[in-house]
């Protein structure tokens, strides 16, 4: 563990915190998504909360603002102790956010989405439309987007949907304003914008929090750090007295006592090769080649597209244009269905809602797709499910009370494992894994790894689409980055470090 | 090979309780129970109840509906839902009347009956898995409409004069007092259990209810399926309107008015969730069953049909609300 | 108790006055005959699959009569067949069944007599002619059509009366209302409706007055003066014809009665007695009819208007 | 603003309705004269307010299938109390009625608020046993229009400034949705529960009492179509507007409510009532049998969710640079 960085001088403050958040503890089912953390927040001032991606800021974000309770801890605003018990409850008492994820209205107006639940009223206790979009046009106007406040929100593209619930969130009178990774979603030009924004609310006096995944800007506007790693407080202090580097090692701090498996790659010959995949929309011009017993490791912000790609790849969605070939033969995917028997499996990222049946057991979920082998003439055979259920959930050391336990009642790395134990047993050619290790706890993650390398060791290729940069940096042959849908850059692992990877993810300079 | 070598695998079991202990447990031995009660009510509160041929009479009240009641649980389960069955029978009775103007016998009655239900099925289907349009809304839509073409067809004639051969579906004994639609009903039963519970078809049907998503990205064909459905509860509206049509002996486009409430409030009752993804065959049968004797207890003691109405209501809420209802109270004394 | 002969008075739907009214007289009759049980009961809508579970259940409960007014003179045979089979005795009245369904059959009155009347009641107002339409009932119902066949065959005696429209107003008051309303936009000279049915002509009436058409357009036809009285009163219907329902009731009862307890044997020719209604001839069919229209008016509608 | 509107679904809706009651128009004279027209909307008043009531309760992504039962079991009460005590105002028993369906919609609401059973479960049990209490309470028996007082069947039709109190009613009702769904916190957050029930959480709006008050206004105004109904058509009993409550959703649905909830407007479910009323009252006028009506409307019903669900279609995100300008 890498020492926890306390800088003695945070104590040596004037100004006295808006909010103080002590012993903040809060538990989701299998997983600890934070534990004893603690938070000042000063008016005029900017703190950046980094991590990496799992290690707790968006559930921090959620209890301040009334959306979660903690299970232990205390809130303070202006040293009085406070219980946020609805959003509207943590509105009153001045604290607004920006949520990582876009809880906007597609239906309603965009001034409407910035004032819901307290728009304007008249004297008659009316809602004040006139007024509100007036207000909404001066709001949007102040994080620098021309939107009409009129317009449905569900015409506007993802960037402009963010500056509104940017807006939505400078809406209301308060002292303190989150940003949950604010920029993920903007242009250069937006994200300028943004900062001068910032820059003003400072100097009205707010505190502000600032969650991002980017050192640049973190460098350029925030004035203190706090760093999260999974679910902990590892480092706090302020930005003029670190480093880059130093943020990169509390952060990634895990890689030093994570310990990957080791690999010694044996590559075969080429199973896949993707050529000028495309999509209308979301990706643009895929292309590479992937050999037997290879890791790909697939890197990117948040929201780069990547599992929409693999999604087209899977068949799930279809490309507007591209080839792929398998085995050296041209093959057409047009439905899950299809890839499957061409042998190409894809183990999702979001697990919930299309990787596991949660309602149904263990052993159902195993034998889905393999339901043609189990089954005889159509009629299903139990014995023969549980058989092929048996042997591939201990082959991934499935800890559970039984075969027929509803998946809904493991833990999130358990429930990864019968998903990706679920593609085992078709005896796939190539496993796409999304954000394989994505919300589940270092043991299990561990065992994904370690699993990972045995599959391809056995001659398994594996396409790893993850966020984390150890994972990335500890499992891949290679690594394609994406950017805004397209590939960005593209290298074996021996050219890698951290920093390479954030850059190109970032688009801060071409480094090839 | 062993991908963990030097930790042996842990032992997860099969099953911790047995089929027995979850049976007894489940919503069907709910069922069973509150049957039982019925049953027992019934006896003492009328000496005509336990007669075998009344019994075999009272059947009639809910095998037709039943027999629709399977399909529906299955196209509940996957998620979407049929209100235009009982315009189905409607349709295809009046199909039938019409091409028995043309003197077709009987075998060319059934074929017609069963083909117009399939086509219904078609219809709703295309328009649900095709276009994407909420099933809900579909079919209320092609309710009216299939029982308007009836009316258009019909106005306020009927159709009579089916041949004596045609009786037997609905009027026919196969032996003693076993009706041939009871023996519908029963093979019907056990196809579709078979079906729903012991078939990959089957298996994938609660995938889909559970979790349309997931079952796309697990390679499951969730429009074909969801197809198949639609086709098969078009084809059981044939049978029960074969059957009703035979029994009555008469088509008039008011035929099987408001079943469709009857039918979704059975498969409900019987422990299907509205919502997709939860049921079974074996529920839907005690419900059928349960709602027959309720309606023909009542009926002994000449109650109006309205009033059953009540308590098949307060039964469907009921027995809905009251797991909720006990968990609910356990959790605020918590 | 057990001795008691029990008759089934099943009707087309429960609530209807007309029927609650025959339930009287059917009270009336069993009281005056001493040991019969009358059963009052049919289903909430007027629907035949309604009726057979009714039948079923009474066949289950071994009555000794079963006499209905049917919502479908076909749909009811096979029920009704089995309860004969297990030796009830089995009547239509009001609105019949099929032949092989029942007995006998008792109208209320002789369809030929009713077409007349409802015609005769519209005519009678105009004596310089004019345009009258009919609002039906049940679209699907035998007796209206019967009637309307019959007012057809007469027509010829009224060169001026002309037809202009048939309407139908499924029984339902809404509906009828409706229909009335259009019928009065489409024919703006309408001078009559004629409603054979107790729903149509009380909706009729209350949409001519709602029209503000009170004196332009008679409303007549079949009804209850219970339900009629007011609109006698405010003028929008001059008079109608009704049978006694009570009367009905207390026939279709004694002929029960005297089938059931093998008094008399349901064939043509046959004389069934009624009590004080006298007998009953059966015909070639087995039908008879008990006797004919009676006209309401402002004159006698205050002293009916309490009895049904 | 005016382009805007043109393209919206109830300017299209609204250009359906204008060329049906040409179409009749052109077969019969006199059809769209405004006096024939301001009888058809009379006719449609009880569709449109009970298809608000029902749109309050879609938008927040529920069902109400008892609001018919409902309708009939409190006309039927005020009509029992009419018939035996005449003397109570008619403003008295329209307050009871109200209340009466307010309380009904209030017992959906709880059981799909606090037992969170699904609401198209509880209202299908709640449809039947209110129908059931109805045949309770009136023996079957209708309560006909000579027993029913002359002001409580007087009061829908009184006229005022040319139209019906009822078509007054309508429009009040109108009103007065105009203003909770445009205007109000509550009628706002029936489109955020419905539109979006997980966001609805984060801006502080709690789904399950929103859902509640929604069936609680769809109760009342039931309700309130009770009296009306059964003073409008001089009749009360067990069977009152049976089957309305599928004419009522198919209403909304013409009218561009989304099922899925979250998406509709007044004007959509005004025009979609209308629409059907016209059919109906169009149909005798124009010669075309009445047996065709059922199969017209369930047409329609096909054809309009077909076409709102056109616009409906979700894009999937838009990652692509070049693809969001080029949108
Ligand atoms: N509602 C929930 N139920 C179960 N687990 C949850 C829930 N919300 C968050 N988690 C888990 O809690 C942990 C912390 O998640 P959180 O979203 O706070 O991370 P984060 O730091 O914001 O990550 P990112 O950078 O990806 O946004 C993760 O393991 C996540 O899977
Ligand atoms: N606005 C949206 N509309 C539709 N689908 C979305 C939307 N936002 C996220 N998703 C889906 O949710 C999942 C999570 O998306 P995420 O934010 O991780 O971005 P992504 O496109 O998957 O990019 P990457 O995989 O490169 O991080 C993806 O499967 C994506 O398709
Ligand atoms: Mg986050
Ligand atoms: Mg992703």
């Amino acid at each position: 563990m890498a020492p926890k960085d306390y800088s003695p001088r945070a104590a040596a403050d004037t100004a006295a915190p808006v909010l103080e958040l002590r012993g903040i503890s809060k538990s989701f089912p299998g997983v600890k998504a934070l534990s004893d953390v603690a938070l000042e927040l000063r008016p005029g001032e900017v703190t950046a909360l980094i991590g990496e991606n799992g290690a707790g800021k968006s559930t921090l974000v959620k209890i301040l603002t009334g959306i979660y309770q903690p299970d232990e801890g205390e809130i303070r605003v202006d040293g009085e102790p406070m219980r946020f018990a609805t959003a509207t409850a943590a509105a009153d008492a001045g604290v607004t956010a920006i949520h990582q994820e876009t809880v906007l209205f597609d239906e309603l107006s965009v001034g409407e989405n910035i004032f819901l639940g307290h728009a304007p009223h008249t004297r008659l206790g009316l809602m004040d439309w006139a007024r509100m979009n007036r207000e909404a046009t001066a709001i949007l106007d102040r994080v620098g987007a021309r939107i009409d406040p009129t317009i449905p929100l569900r015409e506007l593209g993802i960037a402009n949907k963010h500056l509104v619930a940017i807006a939505r969130a400078l809406s209301v009178e308060a002292r303190v304003v989150v940003m949950d990774e604010p920029t993920a979603a903007l242009s250069q030009k937006e994200i300028e914008e943004l900062y001068e924004l910032v820059e003003r609310l400072k100097a009205e006096g707010k505190a502000i929090l600032f969650i991002s995944h980017k050192f640049d800007e973190v460098f350029r506007i925030a004035d203190r750090y706090t760093v999260f790693r999974d679910g902990e407080m590892v480092g706090a202090g302020r930005l003029d007295e670190t480093s880059e580097d130093r943020l990169v090692e509390l952060m990634v701090g895990r890689s030093v006592d994570q310990i990957f498996p080791q690999r010694h790659p044996v590559l075969g010959g080429e199973v896949l090769k993707v050529v000028g995949y495309s999509h209308p929309t979301e990706f643009a011009d895929i292309n590479f080649t992937l050999r037997k017993g290879e890791i790909l490791g697939f890197y990117g912000l948040v929201g780069a597209g990547r599992s929409e790609f693999m999604q087209a790849l899977f068949g799930v969605t279809r490309p507007s244009k591209g080839a792929i070939r398998i085995d050296g033969k041209v093959a057409v995917i047009r439905s899950p269905t299809e890839a499957i028997a061409q042998g190409i499996v894809y183990v999702p990222e979001d697990r919930g809602k299309q990787g596991a049946i949660t309602a149904l057991p263990i052993f159902q979920n195993v034998t889905l797709p393999s339901l043609d082998r189990t089954s005889r003439s159509g009629f299903l055979r139990m014995a023969e499910e549980f058989r092929l259920a048996r042997e591939y959930t201990q082959r991934l050391d499935l800890r559970a009370a039984s075969l027929d336990q509803d998946v809904g009642n493991l833990s999130g790395g358990n429930q990864q494992k019968v998903v990706i134990a679920k593609w085992l047993a078709t005896k796939p050619k190539v496993i796409i894994l999304d954000e394989p290790t994505k919300g589940i706890d270092v043991g299990s993650k561990a065992a994904v790894h370690e699993f990972m390398a045995e599959l391809a060791a056995e001659g398994l290729s594996v396409i790893m689409v993850s966020s984390e940069i150890p994972e990335i940096l500890g499992m891949s042959d290679r690594v394609i980055v994406m950017r805004e849908g397209r590939m960005a850059a593209e290298y074996d692992r021996a050219d890698l470090t951290p920093e390479t990877l954030v850059r190109a993810a970032a688009g801060l300079e071409e480094a090839a | 090979m062993s991908l963990s070598e030097g930790t042996r695998p842990r032992h997860v079991p099969d099953r911790l309780t047995s089929r027995s202990q979850r049976v007894l447990r489940s919503w069907e031995a709910l069922l069973i129970g509150v049957a039982v009660l019925i049953f027992i009510a019934n006896t003492q509160a009328s000496p005509y109840f336990l007669n075998p041929w009344n019994l075999s009479d009272a059947t009639f009240n809910f095998t037709e509906k039943a027999m629709i009641g399977f399909a529906m649980a299955l196209l509940i389960i996957s998620g979407e839902i049929d209100l235009s069955v009982a315009g189905i029978i409607a349709l295809a009775s009046t199909a039938m009347g019409y091409a028995l103007q043309f003197g077709i016998g009987t075998p060319g009655l059934v074929a017609i009956g069963l083909g117009v239900g399939l086509l219904c099925g078609a219809f709703n289907g295309v328009l649900v898995t095709r276009l994407g349009l909420p099933s809900i809304v579909v079919t209320i839509g092609t309710m009216s409409l299939f029982r308007g073409i009836a009316y258009i067809v019909l106005g306020d004639e009927a159709y009579n004069g089916y041949p004596s051969s045609f009786a037997y579906f609905g009027q026919g004994y196969v032996f003693w007092v076993i009706s041939f639609e009871l023996v519908v009903f029963l093979i019907l039963a056990l196809i579709y259990g078979i079906l729903l519970h012991a078939t990959n078809f089957g298996r994938r049907i609660y995938v889909i209810g559970n979790n349309p998503t997931a079952a796309v990205f697990s390679g499951v064909r969730v429009q074909r399926i969801k197809m198949t459905l639609f086709l098969l509860t078009g084809l059981m509206s044939g049978v029960a309107a074969i059957c009703l049509t035979s029994r009555l002996g008469s088509t008039r486009p008011s035929i099987a008015y408001a079943w469709e409430l009857e039918i979704v409030t059975m498969v409900v009752l019987g422990g299907v969730s509205i919502l997709g993804g939860s049921g079974s065959i074996l529920g839907v049968v005690i419900a059928a069953l349960v709602m027959g004797m309720v309606t023909f207890g009542l009926g002994l003691l000449n109650v109006p049909g309205i009033v059953m109405s009540i308590f098949i209501g307060a039964l469907l809420i009921g027995v809905i609300a009251l797991p909720r209802l006990i968990a609910l109270l356990r959790a605020r004394r918590a | 108790q057990d001795d008691d002969v029990r008759i089934a008075l099943v009707v087309k739907s429960l609530g209807n006055g007309f029927f609650e009214a025959a339930n009287r007289g059917a009270e009336e009759a069993a009281e005056e005959i001493g040991n019969v049980e009358i059963i009052y009961t049919g289903p909430t809508d007027t629907t035949a699959e309604g009726q057979i579970e009714v039948i079923n259940s009474l066949i289950a409960q071994q009555v000794d009569a079963i006499a209905v007014s049917a919502n479908d003179p076909d749909a009811l045979v096979p029920a009704l067949k089995k309860a004969m089979q297990r030796g009830i005795t089995v009547i239509s009245w009001d609105s019949g069944v099929a032949p092989e369904g029942r007995e006998m059959h008792l109208s209320p009155s002789s369809h030929e007599l009713i077409g007349q009347t409802i015609i005769k009641l519209a005519a009678d107002e105009l004596p310089e002619g004019g345009d009258v339409a009919v609002l039906s009932a049940t679209s699907t119902s035998t007796n209206q059509n019967i009637w309307i066949e019959e007012m057809n065959k007469v027509m010829d005696q009224y060169p001026d009366i002309n037809v202009v429209a048939t309407v139908y107003g499924d029984d339902l008051a809404d509906k009828s209302y409706r229909e009335a309303q259009g019928l009065m936009q489409t024919y703006p000279d309408l001078d009559a409706i004629i409603a054979p049915t107790s729903v149509g002509i009380v909706a009729a009436a209350q949409a001519v007055a709602d029209a503000g058409k009170i004196g332009e357009v008679n409303v007549t036809g079949l009804g209850l003066p219970s339900e009629m009285a007011g609109a006698v009163e405010s003028g929008a219907s001059k008079s109608f014809a009704i049978w006694n329902p009570v009367d009905l009731g207390y026939a279709t009862t004694y002929l029960a009665y005297n089938l059931a307890t093998d008094q008399a044997e349901a064939e043509p020719g046959a004389e069934v007695g009624m009590g004080r209604m006298g007998s009953a001839t059966l015909d070639d069919n087995n039908e008879a009819a008990m006797s004919e229209p009676f006209k309401y008016d402002a004159s006698n509608i205050d002293e009916f208007k309490s009895v049904f | 603003m005016i382009a805007k509107f043109l393209k919206s679904r109830e300017a299209i809706l609204l250009a359906a309705v204008i060329a049906l009651i040409l179409l009749v128009e052109t077969r019969f004279a006199g059809f769209a004269a405004p006096s024939n027209l301001a009888g058809v909307f009379n006719d449609t008043s009880i569709l449109i307010i009970l298809a608000l009531g029902q749109m309050a309760v879609i938008l927040t992504k529920c069902i109400d299938l008892s609001l018919a039962s409902n309708l009939a079991l409190t006309g039927m009460v005020v009509a029992m109390i009419n018939a035996t005590a005449p003397g109570v105002p008619v403003i008295a028993l329209i307050a009871l009625a109200i209340g009466m369906g307010v309380v009904m919609g209030m017992f959906n609401g709880i059981l799909v608020w606090k037992l969170d059973i699904p609401p198209i479960v509880v209202t299908l049990g709640t449809l039947t046993i209110y129908r059931g209490v109805i045949f309770l309470i009136s023996d079957g028996a209708w309560i006909n229009a000579h027993e029913m007082s002359g002001g409580f069947k007087a009061f829908p039709r009184a006229e005022f400034l040319g139209l019906p109190v009822l078509s007054w009613i309508a429009l009040l009702i109108v009103g007065l949705f105009v203003v909770l769904i445009g205007r109000t916190g509550l009628g706002r957050a029936f489109y955020a529960v419905g539109g979006n029930p997980h966001a609805a959480v984060y801006t502080g709006i709690s789904v399950g009492f929103t859902r509640f008050m929604a069936f609680t206004i769809a109760g009342g105004l039931a309700g309130l179509c009770g009296y009306l109904w059964v003073s409008r058509y001089a009749v009360a009993y067990v069977d009152v507007a049976g089957g309305f409550e599928l004419d009522v959703v198919a209403a909304c649905v013409i009218g561009g409510i989304s099922i899925a909830g979250g998406i509709g407007t007044v004007g959509g479910a005004v025009l979609g009532a209308l629409f059907l009323g016209v059919i109906k009252n169009a149909l005798p006028v124009a010669g075309i049998s009445p047996f065709w009506q059922l199969a017209i409307s369930g047409a329609a019903i096909i054809i309009a969710v077909a076409f709102n669900a056109r616009g409906e279609r979700s894009k999937g995100r838009v990652i692509l640079k070049s693809a969001e300008h080029a949108q």
